[in-house]
């Protein structure tokens, strides 16, 4: 067995270990057995560097390593299940166990004194594990297998607290928002199995190159996998789960809604990139721009610091789908692995404002004030530096600033919008949701640094309390703000202006294999073209939108009150969402509600009690009215006349039944002789 | 017949029953014990069929034949393979569960355990007759039981639910004992299923009844006999009720056991005797499965009771068995010979089938649970419990995800071949059905939120946690769950090759003929 | 001489039998009784039944006769054995067994009896003996079971507190 | 002497005593002794029957399993007796008559 496979199976099972010891016997272990979860992620995150070592000393594009064993066989109906390992692979089991390990190092402290530290520990290694099934996978049974235990993960841990109602109900709109999603993956699936003949991905690839399914069928299948997308990516019109998701602790937002789980969809679709006709990679790319533009829409009013960030990942999602959508899905991938790193160090920063705003209100006893509130904040610089530092790094970075990650692969994305409306200028709204989105990101990126850090504090008893946040909290921020400068993914060169490094070697663009899809060349061709023209633009964007929240936020020279007065209609729309889980109560919810209450009371109330009870009914009036015939008619006067006159010859025969037996033997004799002679006679 | 393990099957309950006749009426302890050894002594023998059975044949194994009444042929002939080896299987842990479940029992408890061990019996010999006679005997004979056990141990309208039971069930078997009886007539005089499902289809081959193939006669005769026990859209509303008002063990008993006589029958009688009728019907089949998955979700979804909704959701879960079934004609040569798709459906169906019995088992016995501790099953009067009752929250937790479909846990595996299997055939029905399970994420979800999140409720704050007895009745169902989620494999090597034998059954035939 | 034996016996055994059923007291009736079985022993061994005579006369007389006795004894207080009293429907019972007797009389008399002239066996015993283990050897056991059954039956039956 | 109806008709005279005595004593015992008789006349018949029928043997063996079975049925009825003795203080059948009430 390759050694890989034998690291993948380490890494694959471990957390698996950790969650089952934790479930049983956390309790009962010293520290609540914190340090079993901490140690499996550790020794998995260890397990995962080495790989990336050996994938880095091998450099070899193709790199492709893949073992599985029969799960189920029929016959003719087999299941395979196994792991690939590609290099693809190796950097997202690297992305998985580094977030997890600082998310893990960063609860101790948040979640300390919580009387269900173990179980949370058990939870996050539960998605740490279905997590790595689901970058693992090389087919759609153990994709799909592991994506619904993702959900599950995270509908536990998103309901933590689950005494509060809106973390429960966050976490069950949660999975069933992604249910809703998973049916079009499972139809999906079907389609593929049912053109095809098997599950894993190398028969996948083979039978649509072979065109065992084409044309609408495979679009249908095709975008039946991109539901599966949507919903995990947090996608328009399945986005409304993501934000309402917040309700869990912080460092379970930053590690999976933010960096790892929502960028399953992402993975997916850069995995199975190659199945996507024209028309489903279309669809893609509007999907995926409209909710860029869409949630950062949102996002500039929000104004619970983590909704912001919410809000902004699933602009961002939407981005890395664009991506997708257009053509260049290694430069979404790329922008998943940069994404991961900033917007966790982001969240964890927020986690620890939150954590030292609670601090602060419980310090005054204030226990109505959301410590998430960010109109509670201000001039929080002074207090947390390494908190405020690690947070503009992240704000940078996220705005597309050059010298930092996200520059070059918001960058790379742009430029794939151009190329592809440069090609279909139809198409030409694909780069306006883009740019926009780009725009407004560094917009209320920074709107939210200035308010949380900047100016004076807005509330000075609190601002009292607060103080910056322990070492292992600061940790995790110190790594992944270093983690979100450009050189670890230039290397081996050092411009800051072109992502021509390791990655870009390792991660080619290949053919598609729908017959006359997307090429790879002309996608890199396109990309270069468009490189410049993109990097310009996205440049002056992102300046104009900081420097748009410096005016607004800093220097207070615009007044956001009127601004929004001024366009009081969008604001109105921005703040309420654009009213869209208002609109699903009222068009869905509510009516499936009314539905199932009247098909219940159909099948309860209606057809049993008058339709299955009738048949009683009806037979019960037939059997009364034969009753009565019986009784009356044959029973009364028939039988029991019969009865009757028995009686009655009862009453006179009795006299002869004197109880002797010497009588008896007498009548009987009695009568044997006037028998006899009577016979004789 | 070296070892008789299937009639040690049959009679171990009946040798509790005798014994239970003798002990005195006062000495409830000793009645239960017997009680739990002889299911105990049952799941042992079961343990040890299925060790000894061999996975590679799909025809019957350990038959054991004896002549009954031979003038009218009719035999004690039992026998297994891999369509009923599951619920051979299952039968005798659930009653041994239970048991344990019904320990707290304390009305008439020798008539309550004695009613018990012939229900049993007579479920195991279902399971087991392979002669349509002795078939029909046990199906009778656990149908009385059922009716005493649900009308005096039950709840408040247990004499209406157990009568509607009763009646129910009786006109289902009314029209099953016609049909058995024309199978009887038609093709030699004889009870036998085995000779019965080599002859019948050719000898009903041609036969008309007022101007209508016999076979969709029979068919349908058999069907509505059938679907009644699965239960069937039109003929569900006894399942409800009578999971309501039966005692916890009776309930779990009902929707592990009964529940499946109904597509085990389906399976075994009308596909292999009536394999020409499977074509002309499997379309009906999916579209009732469909309306049970849509229809049996959104009244669960509509559910306060929480019994009433697992009942509601046992409705929807037989839906994807009846969805998996249907699946078989994809091997038609009508429908691109697709072997593959009708092994998956076919095999689905089976496993199914017996991961609702182990799930709603688990089910209901934590309703039982939660029940006993507050006197009611109103979703919306608990509130909070998961800090109250950590370990019930969690079983209860594994129990709903399982019922939910979860990957990890057995239903997902069987709902998944269902699905997978039916779809080639029943595209358009599968999808819609596909929104089932998003209804059934929904009600479980939903109720799972009611009662165990949020704050908790002042009156529960003294509520004991499950007890030990209580998890010993859970832990092995959920155990299985969680196994035969993980690594279906070996579970699915028995019943596959028996599955290729009805599939070609039904190939053969139902190539031939367009029924008139 | 043998036929006035004959008819000596069997005037002894109608008077006797006369007396058992007639006397108004009990102990008569057994003495007579006593007489009846004797006269029926002797009929037996003009039947050439040699073997039936001696048990006729060691069942009957040494047994059932005994019993009886014993019956009468425990059954009525020494001083009243005599208020034996006859039945009720005397006439009417007279005239029925009259009628019998004579109905049967009749019938006797007029039926034409095909005699088998047999010869005189030397012994029974032996030819009994060896049927018994033979033949009849199932209605043997089983006649042994009833004795049995009898005897527990009547121990039972005659408990004081049953 | 040597006829069979000789012993015919003692036998009948010994039935219609025993008959005469079943139906009008009202002491039990003494019932009983007419069933006795009744039996014995029987078993006359029998041995009349054995010697001037031509099958000595059988008839013979028959009339004893006729006195085995009389023996018995003695031994329990004056066991019944007594026990009715016991209960009404009485063996007067005509008193013992409580079916009727």
């Amino acid at each position: 067995m390759n050694i890989f496979i034998k690291y993948a199976l380490v890494i694959y099972f471990l957390p698996l270990l950790a969650f089952i010891i934790q479930t049983f016997f956390g309790n009962k272990l010293p520290r609540k057995g914190d340090w079993v979860s901490i140690g499996a992620i550790l020794i998995t995150l260890t397990l995962a560097i080495s790989m990336f070592a050996g994938m880095l000393l091998n450099y070899d594009p193709d790199f492709v390593v893949q073992e599985s064993f029969t799960w189920m066989n029929l016959g003719n109906f087999k299941i395979e299940i196994g792991f690939l390992i590609d290099n693809m692979t190796i950097i997202m089991l690297l992305v998985v166990a580094l977030i997890s390990s600082m998310s893990h190092i960063y609860s101790i402290k948040y979640m300390e004194g919580d009387p269900r530290y173990h179980r949370y520990f058990s939870f996050l290694s539960l998605f740490t594990f279905s997590m790595n099934g689901i970058v693992l996978a090389d087919n759609l049974v153990l994709l799909y297998m592991s994506w619904e235990l993702v959900g599950l993960s995270s509908y536990l841990l998103i309901g933590f607290w689950f005494e509060k109602d809106s973390a429960s109900n966050a976490g069950k709109k949660a999975f069933l928002t992604n249910r809703v999603g998973d049916i079009g993956f499972f139809i999906g699936i079907m389609l593929f199995f049912t053109a095809i003949g098997s599950f894993s991905y190398s028969d996948l690839f083979a039978g649509v190159q072979a065109g065992k399914i084409a044309g609408a069928t495979l679009t249908v299948a095709g975008i039946g996998l991109f539901m599966g997308a949507v919903g995990k990516s947090a996608q328009f019109p399945l986005h409304i789960w993501l934000p309402d998701a917040m309700e869990g602790p912080t460092p379970v937002s930053a590690l999976i809604h933010a960096a790892t789980m929502v960028a399953a969809g992402v993975y997916m679709m850069v995995r199975l990139f190659g199945v996507m006709t024209a028309d489903a990679l279309l669809v893609v790319a509007y999907i995926g721009g409209f909710t860029a533009l869409f949630a950062s829409l949102i996002a500039i009013t929000r104004k619970d610091i983590k909704q912001v960030l919410a809000y902004s990942t699933v602009s961002q999602l939407g981005y890395m789908i664009l991506s997708v959508g257009t053509g260049a899905y290694i430069a979404a991938f790329f922008h998943l692995l940069t994404h991961a790193m900033f917007k966790a160090n982001l969240f964890f920063g927020a986690g620890s404002v939150i954590h030292s705003m609670h601090h602060g209100l419980h310090k005054i006893d204030d226990h109505d004030t959301d410590p998430q509130d960010m109109n509670n904040m201000g001039g929080l610089k002074s207090k947390m530096p390494v908190t405020y530092i690690s947070m503009l790094v992240g704000s940078l970075a996220i705005s597309g600033v050059p010298f930092f990650s996200g520059f070059l692969s918001k960058d790379a994305i742009l430029a794939g919008t151009l190329a592809y409306a440069s090609h279909n200028p139809a198409h030409f709204l694909l780069p306006v949701f883009g740019f926009g989105a780009a725009l407004l990101t560094a917009f209320y990126m920074f709107r939210m640094i200035f308010l949380t850090f900047h100016n004076e504090p807005k509330r000075e008893d609190i601002f009292g309390h607060i103080h910056e946040s322990p070492a292992v909290m600061k940790l995790p921020l110190i790594l992944l703000s270093i983690l979100s400068l450009f050189i670890f993914y230039t290397l081996p060169h050092f411009n800051p202006f072109s992502d021509m490094g390791w990655f870009k070697h390792l991660m080619e663009y290949k053919d598609s294999f729908v017959p006359g899809g997307i090429l790879a060349h002309s996608t890199e061709e396109g990309l270069h073209h468009s490189h410049m023209t993109a990097m310009i633009m996205s440049l002056i964007v992102a300046a104009f939108g900081i420097g748009l929240a410096w005016l607004m936020y800093f220097k207070r020279s615009i007044s956001a009150e009127k601004v929004a007065l001024a366009i009081k209609p969008l604001y109105r729309l921005s703040s309420g969402k654009f009213f869209i889980d208002e609109l699903y109560t009222k068009i869905l919810y509510k009516p499936v509600l009314k539905l199932a209450d009247a098909v219940a009371y159909l099948d309860w109330d209606l057809y049993d009690k008058y339709f299955i009870n009738g048949f009683g009914r009806v037979t019960t009036f037939l059997s009364n009215i034969v009753g009565k015939i019986d009784y009356e008619g044959i029973d009364q006067t028939l039988v029991d006349g019969i009865g009757r006159s028995a009686n009655r010859a009862g009453k006179v025969l009795r006299v002869i039944q004197t109880g002797r037996v010497q009588q008896y033997i007498l009548f009987a004799l009695t009568a044997i002789i006037i028998l006899l002679i009577w016979k004789a006679s | 017949m070296d070892t008789m393990y299937l009639s040690w099957l049959v009679w171990l309950p009946v040798a509790g029953m005798v014994v239970i006749a003798f002990i005195p009426r006062d000495k409830t302890e000793i009645i239960k014990t017997v009680a739990a050894v002889a299911t105990g002594l049952q799941v042992w023998v079961a343990i040890l069929l299925w060790l000894d059975f061999d996975s590679a044949s799909g025809t019957i194994q350990f038959a054991e034949k004896l002549a009954w009444i031979p003038s009218f042929n009719i035999f004690y002939h039992l026998g297994v393979d891999g369509l009923s080896l599951p619920m051979v299987m299952l039968t005798p842990i659930l009653s041994f569960l239970a048991v344990f479940v019904s320990w707290k029992t304390d009305r008439a408890v020798k008539g309550y355990f004695t009613l018990f061990l012939l229900l049993d019996t007579g479920m195991i010999g279902v399971f087991l007759a392979l002669d349509f006679f002795l078939f029909y005997v046990f199906w009778e004979v656990m149908l009385l039981p059922m009716y005493f056990l649900i009308g005096i141990w039950g709840g408040p309208k247990r004499e209406y639910a157990a009568i509607k039971f009763f009646l129910f069930t009786l006109f289902g078997s009314v029209l099953m004992l016609v049909a058995i009886l024309a199978l009887y007539f038609y093709c030699g005089q004889t009870f036998d299923m085995l000779v019965l499902i080599d002859t019948a289809p050719m000898a009903l081959d041609g036969v008309l009844w007022w101007g209508i193939s016999a076979i969709k006669v029979i068919w349908i005769l058999l069907f509505i006999g059938f679907a009644i026990k699965v239960p069937v859209f039109p003929f569900h509303t006894w399942l409800p009720l009578a999971h309501v008002e039966a005692p916890t063990a009776i309930s779990v008993i009902l929707a592990g056991v009964l529940l499946k006589l109904g597509v085990y029958g389906l399976l075994r009688v009308n596909y292999g005797m009536l394999p020409d009728g499977v074509m002309w019907f499997a379309g009906a089949i999916a579209f009732l499965g469909l309306v049970n998955v849509i229809w049996g979700g959104l009244c669960a979804l509509a559910q306060t009771d929480l019994k009433k909704l697992v009942a509601y959701s046992s409705i929807n879960h037989m839906g994807y068995a009846l969805i998996g079934m249907a699946a078989v004609i994809a091997a038609s040569s009508a429908n691109g010979s697709n072997f593959g798709a009708a092994e998956a459906g076919l095999t689905g169906a089976v496993f199914q089938m017996f991961n609702h019995g182990t799930i709603s088992a688990m089910l209901f016995i934590l309703v039982g649970v939660i029940y006993d501790r507050a006197h009611h099953r109103d979703i919306n009067g608990f509130g909070g419990l998961a800090k109250q009752m950590p370990i019930f929250t969690a079983v209860a937790g594994v129990a709903f995800f399982a019922g939910l479909g979860l990957p990890g846990m057995s239903g997902f595996v069987s709902e998944f071949m269902c699905f997978v299997g039916a779809f080639p055939v029943f595209r358009t029905i599968v999808i819609i059905s596909a929104f089932g399970i998003l209804l059934n994420a929904a009600y479980f979800l939903w109720a799972f939120q009611r009662i165990f999140f949020g704050e908790l409720n002042e009156k529960y704050t003294k509520l004991p946690d499950i007890n030990g007895r209580e998890l010993f009745a859970v832990i092995p169902l959920a155990v299985i769950t969680i196994l035969l989620g993980v690594y279906p494999g070996p579970f699915l090597d028995m019943i596959k090759e028996t599955m290729t034998v009805i599939i070609d059954q039904v190939v053969i035939w139902g190539d031939m003929a367009v029924l008139p | 001489m043998i036929t006035l034996g004959f008819w000596f016996v069997v005037i002894m055994t109608i008077a006797a039998a006369v007396v058992v059923v007639g006397s108004r007291n009990l102990v008569y009736s057994a003495v007579g009784l006593f007489f009846t079985l004797f006269g029926i022993a002797g009929l037996y061994v003009f039947l050439w039944a040699d073997f039936m005579a001696g048990v006729q006369v060691m069942v009957y007389v040494g047994g059932i006769l005994v019993l009886i006795l014993f019956g009468i004894m425990l059954t009525h207080r020494i001083s009243s054995v005599n208020i034996s009293h006859t039945g009720l429907q005397r006439s009417l019972g007279a005239l029925v067994a009259m009628v019998i007797l004579f109905g049967l009389t009749y019938l006797i008399q007029n039926t034409p009896w095909k005699w088998v002239a047999g010869i005189e066996p030397e012994s029974t015993t032996y030819e009994i003996g060896t049927l018994i283990m033979t033949d009849y050897l199932l209605p043997f056991e089983v006649a042994s079971v009833l004795l049995l059954a009898a005897l527990i039956g009547a121990a039972v039956l005659s408990r004081k507190n049953p | 002497m040597d006829q069979l109806q000789t012993y015919l008709i003692v036998a009948a005279i010994l039935f219609s005593l025993g008959l005469f005595a079943v139906m009008t004593r009202r002491n039990a015992v003494a019932v009983l002794m007419g069933i006795e008789l009744i039996l014995n006349a029987a078993n006359i018949n029998f041995l009349a029957f054995a010697r001037f029928g031509g099958m000595n043997i059988s008839g013979q063996v028959f009339s004893l399993f006729v006195i085995v079975m009389a023996a018995a049925e003695a031994a329990v009825a004056l066991a019944i007796v007594i026990n009715i003795f016991n209960n009404f203080k009485s063996i007067n059948i005509d008193e013992v008559n409580q079916l009727s009430r």
